[in-house]
């Protein structure tokens, strides 16, 4: 097939530059994403689980195996997420699954992915993100469909100070530019 | 006043330059601009609203109703900058403006920033009281953030020789917040001021972060950041503000509130030379003692009250200063600029005043408790007549009030209390156990006397004699509002304006309401004061705007076909948050040469548009038909697979609301289009219902609107282009008919192709993924150059369709137009769906309502403005009945003459008749036409 | 210029008005002491002769709305039924001063609704040329001549929604809040109307589908005719007289800044980038901002709106970017599903209503005032209120003021 | 700005949210019963009282939930939210 664009191509440079004291922002490669949507405790619901051999989690957590991911996105959505050019076979074994009792929709080209970690990664969130990201309150494995300012997001952390985010194409340049001017102001307060 | 060398808080070894009022004046490191005015002499800080009356520094903190500043020069200027908060530095610039700054002339790039921030416990003030529950709610394990506006933390023992535990006050505050700073999960904000408290526990502060340094040691940070707290507890220890006595002369020069002629020896080493204190409380021998006790001439103390008792008057008295009690300070004397020279002082039971000379006059009338973050969330007060002060009245869910700003004015008090409070409110967040004993109550300390309740002198001379000294509101003022027959303190604000200055009253409206209280015999209590408000201090404009700006003020969306349509030269079209490409002129073509020259290829040729702004929703489920043909008013379930269907849907009020092709890609499974303005509000309306009101029907939804770009090839040539790209696809008309949908490989690229037509010709809308939609395009492009593919933009796109008479949702309607008034009576199907019940109201079924038609001017070349209204009569005086307006206005280039569309009363049974459209200019002549202008056997669209 | 509130010490202060206990019975009640029921008041004893009545306001005269509006007055409204209401205000506007021999600081300084997108274009154009044909004056403005006309606008092409033209009424402006309410207060007690301040309704009695009177907190009141003035409050009141009314009650914020010199010689008005703001005579940015999405009595709303109000505020001026919030406040607007008043009978004889004027209000009240007055005093919508009926609702003849300029201050 | 809770995934901030209006408002089963009175009350008559009042909010840029929530519109005290289908009292 022909060359797929990525989105976030035009602000390549200055992600790449936006670095500071160990606190990196990057674009992430292309992913299989597929929107499934099944009731939760049903018979379907327990066939996904055994089809994808991992279970589906519960409000506000992601699980993982194999490769690939469910991530929680409403009491009966989720998002999974698989090695880019599985979107087809993963759609056809989810369809298998449901077995007519949900949806199965393909939405890898619906979101895009920025990936923020380090040190300083919460504290750049905190500067467009009113979600509390202390240890206390959010650690890895956990996500959230919030806001970046007026933009949504699906923020996965990943690790101890390492934070996905997935966004919408045509949102994910004004997502990127609130996170470049966060880390632009903690560079000059961490230089000070 | 004077410097003392081994005083103060400042850095009395270093020394810079600053200019005030264009006069270069020397400071230290750790002065604000009050102090170091004062340290310069310059007494005399500018002059007054109404009255030019020279004004000088009343206070050392933000309530002075003077002290205020334009500071910085160009696009980095502020008025009205506190001159008790504004810390100078070397090359620091101000000029006196103590009312009506100067805005800034151009705009400036200066970094305002916001952070957001969570905690179980906020402390707001850091005195006695703030420092006590910050460290209790922190010691019990809480998450807390301890806020307080100075520099320093102390709060009130910063300015002042109290002893803790036998120790200088300071050590113990030295000590606290050594603690604090060890506790990881506490974050000490100084220079931050809380300015708004909302609901459950959403506190606004604004922190100064470079502000107090010189522009060179900025290194780009922000200047101030705000911080969007939100809390679970919230402590307010924000102390209390001293209020001055009314007396004719009050607003000299030299005249200031004693705590703060107490503050600037204790934080700046700053003394007058001869004083005298005049007070209505015990708190102000503080201030005489301590200025003693710096070698200070303290003249005498004048109290109002009658022998007045306890161990401060005792120790004013040992230090041998003159008390003269059931006195008052009834006149102020000063030198040619207006400053303090000498005081008048008489026994309240009359006699001869008598003269006293002095530069600096103390003056004290009590204190407000400082509560304003309880009263943002609608907190009340009540008068406390012991304390002579309100205090806060109630408690609110999760805000707590404590120390000074509670009333309670002791130091051991604001210790003892502040410590319940902060283990009270670590408890509530799920920490520690329940405190170890009762909290203080409301009232001075054991040893202090009460305050005299005393607002002015009586017999004052009204004129200058001020109530609110920045509003230059005098005795007289009020009098003449109290005589105008209003009684209510809000009116009383409103005459005379008490109270609405920039440091909203804080020194003037406790005066002002017990001044009215007594005009008409009435209780204070029940009088009160004018109603405050946030902000708990102004905040400007663009620290509250933050880093929301330009780029980040709202999202440009764009496709991913977007570069492209820069490169070739498009110019945009802002459609809600989306840019689409408007038109994209050749060489010098203005917007009507490119948009004839587009559609003639259209027409007579091909051209292709990016269509992926359109909204899209993928309706999966055994209900899918069912739950569409409840909301669209047309039937969708007895669509065939593979086969479209164009649709309406009505709000429940029976206007029409959005409209879109619905696909139908297999039996239990749907995909609907939405306008691209509509799509949020249309999957919103959609899940609503699903989800409330039919939560039984099997359907699912899901946003694909980002997961599809969309090419549509468009023209008579259409065909041969997809020929090229698809060679797999069979396009012929027999294979592929209008509204039909196919998989197919086109470009290499698998998508999914329909036939359909926004514009009356043979057209296909290639659909893939959006990360292939450029590669598409590009593609399509290619293999249309043979041709003579045009891209085309949205104004082409409106052209084309108006010529078919194609409505545009928010063009031909305007939430106020049902499917019938547009002639989609075809549409609705005999079925109930949503909105309507709401089409046979008695007003939807007048045959004069407005209905879409098509207008051609009688003038072929005459193009009406969109918005132009119509009339029946070519003579007309104003005002004139108007029957329509033309929603629609172009040049038609496959017609060669201008058209429109309307909406015009009765209109369709009006075809063939002549209306105008009356412009500014000149009367316009239309013909009512069928709204399918061009093509209406619709011949076109099959090729 | 600013009034000198001291210099008029030296003088007789003008009496404003009495403060009368309430009789035990009038031949018509004003419920509600804001601007429209102030001046109801004032035009039944004006235009009516009716001198025994009494206006009863729980709070003091002005404490809703009142007071808490930005004051902008213009009458280019849309619909013809809605541009006939407030031109006839709008005209009374202009001699109101003189009239009621106290200066309300009516500034004609224009109002500019500015357009920035295609849609906003097409929409002002078809109000301009409606205005125009309705008598209302109304110019449409290009880019350029918005910035002629208010230099401190920001028209360039960067910005994220640029300035694509405007509407301006020339005729529109400001009038003092509080001006006002001193103004018609004073001229109604001059003829002779009670005014009770402090006297909360909390009762209407109905007999026989009729209004006799209300139960007040000082006390029962008979009256022949109430008139129902109340803002954001009406629900509360005519749940009390048996009947519901399509209103919502919002809080609607807006604020004031510390005060400058004279920057802003217009109204600004946008409603795509959400920002209403005029500089008050003395100095003070006046700047309103979104209604907040709930319903409240509250009179206060979200610092967000707030702060977007800012960001809005700072794209169109730049240079505000160091003018500082001072105060903010919300009121209780009452929001009707088409953005228009109702102003008529109710479903109780003899007892009438004039409510839902929403976020636009201030500048309708002496227009308000006058047909409000006539129905009262004749028992018949004046020819101007009757399209404003509660009965629209249900024929579906409503006058839909959303569309074409959303933003209806 | 309101800490509102939704019964999915928790407290959030108000600008997540959409707002919905009163709550337990059906669209009628069957429209055309009703009279033009009793359509034009269900199209634009909701409860406009003060003090406790049921209302719905979405959750737009979350779980995309509607739920509803107990809110005293005097007070602007958040008592509670609970989900469609079940009633006031089970408010948390
Ligand atoms: C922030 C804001 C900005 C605005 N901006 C504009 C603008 O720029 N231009 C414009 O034209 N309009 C504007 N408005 C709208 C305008 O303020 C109102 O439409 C108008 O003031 C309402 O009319 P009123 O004076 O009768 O209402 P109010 O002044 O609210 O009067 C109602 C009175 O009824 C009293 N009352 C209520 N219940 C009772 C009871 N039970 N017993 C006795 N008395 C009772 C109240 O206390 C109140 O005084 C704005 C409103 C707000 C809140
Ligand atoms: N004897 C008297 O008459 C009398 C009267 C009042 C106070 N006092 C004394 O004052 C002290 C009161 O102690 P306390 O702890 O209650 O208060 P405090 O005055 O010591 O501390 C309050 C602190 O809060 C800061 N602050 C106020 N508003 C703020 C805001 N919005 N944001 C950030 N910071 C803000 C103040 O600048 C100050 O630093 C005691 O020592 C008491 O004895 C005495
Ligand atoms: C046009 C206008 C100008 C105002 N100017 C000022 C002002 O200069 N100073 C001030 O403190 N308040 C000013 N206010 C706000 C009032 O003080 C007050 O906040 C408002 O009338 C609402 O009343 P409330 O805050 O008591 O609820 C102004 C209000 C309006 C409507
Ligand atoms: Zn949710």
């Amino acid at each position: 097939m022909a060359d797929r664009a990525e989105p976030l191509a035009a602000l390549q440079g200055r992600i790449n530059d936006a670095a500071f004291g160990g606190t990196t922002l990057m674009t992430v490669p292309f992913v299989a994403q597929v929107g499934l949507r099944v009731e939760p405790g049903s018979a379907a619901a327990g066939r996904v689980e055994t089809a994808l051999g991992l279970e589906l989690p519960e409000v506000n957590r992601m699980s993982e195996s194999g490769g690939r991911r469910a991530i929680w996105l409403a009491p009966d959505e989720w998002l999974v997420v698989a090695a880019d050019g599985e979107e087809r076979s993963l759609v056809a074994l989810l369809e298998e699954a449901i077995a007519g009792e949900g949806s199965v929709v393909d939405l890898s080209a619906n979101r895009t992915g920025l990936e923020l970690a380090g040190p300083d990664a919460r504290t750049v969130l905190a500067t467009c993100c009113s979600l509390d990201f202390h240890p206390r309150a959010f650690g890895p494995g956990q996500c959230a469909q919030t806001l970046i300012h007026k933009a949504g997001v699906l923020v996965e952390q990943r690790g101890d100070d390492r934070y996905l985010l997935l966004v919408r194409p045509s949102f994910a340049a004004y997502v990127a530019e609130w996170l470049l001017d966060g880390m632009l102001g903690l560079k000059a307060d961490a230089a000070a | 006043m004077k410097r003392l060398d081994d005083r103060g808080r400042i850095d009395h070894d270093h020394s810079f330059e600053f200019t005030y009022d264009g006069r270069t004046l020397t400071a230290h490191p750790g002065d604000t601009l009050a102090s170091a005015l004062l340290a310069n002499g310059v007494d005399v800080i500018g002059t007054s609203v109404l009255m030019s009356r020279p004004r000088g520094v009343v206070t050392d903190n933000v309530t002075d109703p003077h002290a205020f500043a334009q500071v910085g020069t160009g696009s980095v200027t502020e008025p009205l900058m506190r001159m008790n908060e504004v810390e100078v530095f070397a090359g620091f610039e101000a000029e006196g403006r103590l009312h009506q700054g100067l805005l800034p002339t151009e705009r400036e790039s200066t970094r305002f920033e916001k952070r957001f921030a969570h905690c179980d416990v906020l402390v707001v003030g850091a005195g006695p009281a703030g420092l006590s529950a910050a460290l209790a709610a922190a010691d019990a394990g809480s998450r807390v953030i301890l806020v307080d506006d100075h520099p320093h933390l102390g709060g009130a023992l910063l300015g002042g020789e109290k002893l803790i535990d036998d120790k200088p006050a300071t050590r113990w505050v030295a000590d606290v917040e050594a603690r604090l700073r060890a506790n990881p999960d506490v974050t000490i904000l100084t220079r931050t001021t809380a300015f708004n408290n909302g609901d459950q526990g959403a506190v606004a502060l604004m922190e100064r972060v470079t502000e107090h340094l010189p522009e060179a040691k900025r290194d780009g940070r922000a200047l101030r950041r705000m911080w969007q707290v939100r809390t679970h507890e919230l402590v307010v220890a924000t102390g209390a503000t001293e209020r001055p006595l009314v007396f004719a002369d009050n607003d000299r020069p030299g005249v200031m509130l004693a705590a703060g002629v107490r503050g600037f020896l204790h934080r700046f080493g700053l003394v007058p030379e001869k004083l005298v204190v005049f007070t209505a409380c015990d708190d102000a021998y503080r201030t005489a003692i301590d200025l003693a006790g710096a070698g200070v001439d303290v003249q005498m103390v004048v109290d109002v009250r009658k022998d007045p008792q306890g161990s401060l008057i005792k120790r004013t008295r040992e230090l041998g200063i003159e008390i003269r009690d059931n006195a008052a300070v009834i006149g102020t004397d000063g030198d040619a600029d207006g400053v303090l020279t000498a005081v008048r002082v008489a026994s309240l039971d009359g006699g001869v005043p008598e003269a006293i000379a002095c530069d600096c006059l103390a003056v004290s009338g009590g204190w407000d408790p400082l509560f304003d973050l309880h009263l943002h969330v609608s907190g009340g007060s009540r008068w406390n007549r012991k304390l002579v002060g309100f205090v806060p009245d109630g408690s609110l869910p999760g805000i707590r009030v404590t120390g000074a700003a509670a009333g309670i004015f002791g130091t051991a008090g604001c210790r003892r209390d502040g410590h319940v409070v902060g283990l009270v409110a670590a408890e509530a967040t799920g920490h520690g156990t329940t405190a170890d004993g009762p909290a203080a109550p409301e009232g001075h300390d054991a040893n202090e006397g009460p305050t005299a309740d005393f607002v002015d002198v009586p017999g004052t001379e009204r004129i200058h004699a001020f109530v609110d000294q920045h509003r230059d509101v005098a005795l007289a003022g009020v009098d003449r509002a109290l005589g105008s027959g209003i009684h209510h303190v809000e009116h009383v604000k409103r005459y005379t304006l008490v109270g609405t200055g920039t440091e909203q009253g804080r020194t003037a409206k406790v005066n002002a309401g017990r001044l009215t209280a007594r005009h008409f015999g009435l209780d204070f209590a029940e009088v009160g004061i004018s109603n405050a408000r946030p902000l708990a201090q102004p905040m400007t404009f663009g620290s509250l705007a933050g880093r929301s700006l330009g780029v980040r003020f709202d999202p440009v969306r764009t496709t991913s076909i977007h570069p492209w349509h820069v490169a070739h030269g498009a110019i945009f079209e802002d459609v809600g948050q989306w840019k689409r490409p408007w038109f994209f002129p050749q060489g010098n073509e203005d917007m009507d040469a490119a948009v004839l020259r587009e559609c003639a290829a259209v027409r007579e040729g091909v051209g292709m548009m990016d269509a992926s702004t359109l909204g899209k929703i993928d309706v999966k489920g055994k209900d899918a038909g069912e739950f569409l043909d409840r909301l669209y008013t047309g039937v969708m379930s007895s669509l065939k697979p593979g086969r479209a269907r164009y649709g309406v849907m009505c709000k429940a009020d029976g206007m029409v609301m959005d409209d879109g092709v619905v696909l139908r890609l297999a039996d239990d499974h749907f995909m609907a289009t939405t306008t691209t303005g509509g799509a949020a509000g249309v999957l919103d309306w959609m899940e609503d219902f699903l989800q409330t009101e039919w939560p039984y029907l099997d359907v699912w939804l899901t946003s694909v609107t980002e997961q599809w770009a969309t090419v549509a090839v468009v023209g008579p040539k259409a065909r041969e282009v997809m020929a090229v790209l698809a060679p797999e696809l069979d396009v012929t008309q027999d294979a592929f008919k209008f509204m039909q949908l196919e998989d197919a490989v086109v470009a290499g690229i698998e998508s999914r192709v329909a036939r359909i037509s926004f514009s009356g010709e043979l057209a296909f809308e290639i659909n893939v993924p959006m990360t292939y939609g450029l590669a598409l395009w590009e593609a399509v492009f290619a293999a249309g150059q043979p041709f003579g593919i045009t891209p085309y933009g949205t104004e082409s796109m409106h052209v084309l369709r108006a010529e078919k008479g194609y409505f545009i949702v928010g063009q031909e309607t305007d939430g106020t137009v049902t499917p019938l008034d547009l002639g989609l009576d075809w549409m609705i199907a005999d079925k109930e769906f949503v909105g309507r019940r709401s089409l046979r109201r008695s007003d939807m079924l007048r045959d004069d309502r407005k209905q879409l038609v098509g207008i051609l001017p009688v003038d072929s070349k005459d193009r009406l403005p969109e918005g132009a209204q119509l009339i029946d009569s070519a003579e007309y005086e104003i005002p004139v009945s108007m029957i329509g307006h033309v929603t629609s206005s172009y040049e038609s280039s496959a017609m060669g003459r201008t058209f429109g569309l309307a909406l015009v009363r009765n209109g369709r049974n009006r075809i063939g008749e002549t209306i105008y459209a009356p412009l500014a200019d000149r009367t316009v002549a239309v013909e009512i036409v069928d709204a399918v202008i061009f093509d209406q056997e619709g011949a076109r669209r099959d090729g | 210029m600013e009034l000198d509130p001291n210099e008029h010490a030296l003088h007789n202060a003008p009496f404003l008005w009495r403060t009368p206990e309430p009789k035990k019975s009038y031949e018509a009640i004003i419920v509600g002491g804001g601007l429209h029921g102030l001046a109801t008041a004032y035009y039944l004893a004006k235009n009516h002769g009716m001198t025994d009545i009494a206006v009863v306001e729980r709070g003091w005269l002005g404490n809703g709305n009142a007071v808490r509006n930005t004051t902008i007055i213009r009458s280019n409204y849309l619909w013809d039924e809605s541009a006939a209401m407030y031109e006839h205000a709008l005209k009374l506007w202009e001699t109101l001063s003189d009239e009621l021999d106290y200066d309300v600081m009516f500034s004609q300084r224009g109002v500019l609704n500015l357009a920035h997108n295609l849609h906003d274009v097409r929409e002002s154009i078809r109000r301009v040329e409606a205005n125009r044909l309705n008598g209302v004056d109304a110019e449409w403005l290009d880019a350029d001549a918005v910035k002629e006309f208010c230099p401190i606008v920001d028209i360039s092409p960067e910005a994220r929604y640029p300035v694509m033209g405007a509407t301006l009424q020339r005729r529109g402006g400001i009038a003092r809040h509080d001006a006002v309410v001193f103004a018609l207060g004073r001229a109604a007690d001059a003829l002779g109307v009670d005014l009770i301040q402090g006297c909360e309704v909390t009762g209407i009695d109905v007999v026989d589908g009729r209004v006799t009177g209300l139960q007040t907190s000082k006390g029962p009141i008979a009256a022949g005719k109430v008139g129902l003035v109340t803002a954001g409050r009406t629900s509360l009141l005519t749940a009390m007289a048996g009947f519901d009314l399509p209103i919502q009650s919002h809080p609607l914020q807006a604020l004031v800044s510390e005060v400058y010199e004279q920057v802003l010689n217009c109204v600004v008005m946008s409603n795509a980038v959400h920002v209403y703001v005029s500089q008050a005579h003395k100095g003070e940015l006046v700047m309103g901002a979104g209604i907040d999405a709930f319903n409240s009595y509250a009179q206060r709303g979200g610092l967000h709106v707030i702060e977007e109000q800012m960001s809005a505020g700072m794209e169109l001026f730049p240079q505000f970017s160091r003018a500082r919030v001072m105060r903010t406040w919300g009121g209780i607007v009452d929001v009707c599903p088409d953005a228009s008043p109702i102003v008529g009978l109710t479903p109780v004889e003899n007892l009438y209503v004039n409510c839902g004027w929403g976020t636009g209000g201030f500048k309708a009240t002496p227009g308000s005032g006058w047909v409000m007055a006539h129905t009262i005093a004749t028992g018949e919508p004046h020819e101007l209120n009757r399209p404003f009926s509660m009965t629209r609702f249900e024929t579906g003849e409503l006058i839909d003021e959303h569309g074409a300029a959303a933003v209806a201050h | 700005m309101f800490e509102i809770r939704c019964p999915y995934c928790g407290p959030r901030d108000e600008p997540e949210f959409k707002y919905g209006g009163q709550a337990h408002v059906a669209y009628p089963a069957d429209p055309e019963l009703l009279s033009d009175e009793e359509w034009a009350r269900f199209l634009f008559v909701r409860d406009n009282s003060r003090g406790r009042y049921a209302e719905r909010w979405n959750h737009a840029a979350g779980c995309r939930r509607w739920f509803n929530v107990i809110r005293d519109t005097g007070t602007h005290e958040l008592v509670g939210s609970y989900r469609v289908g079940e009633q006031p009292e089970d408010a948390r």
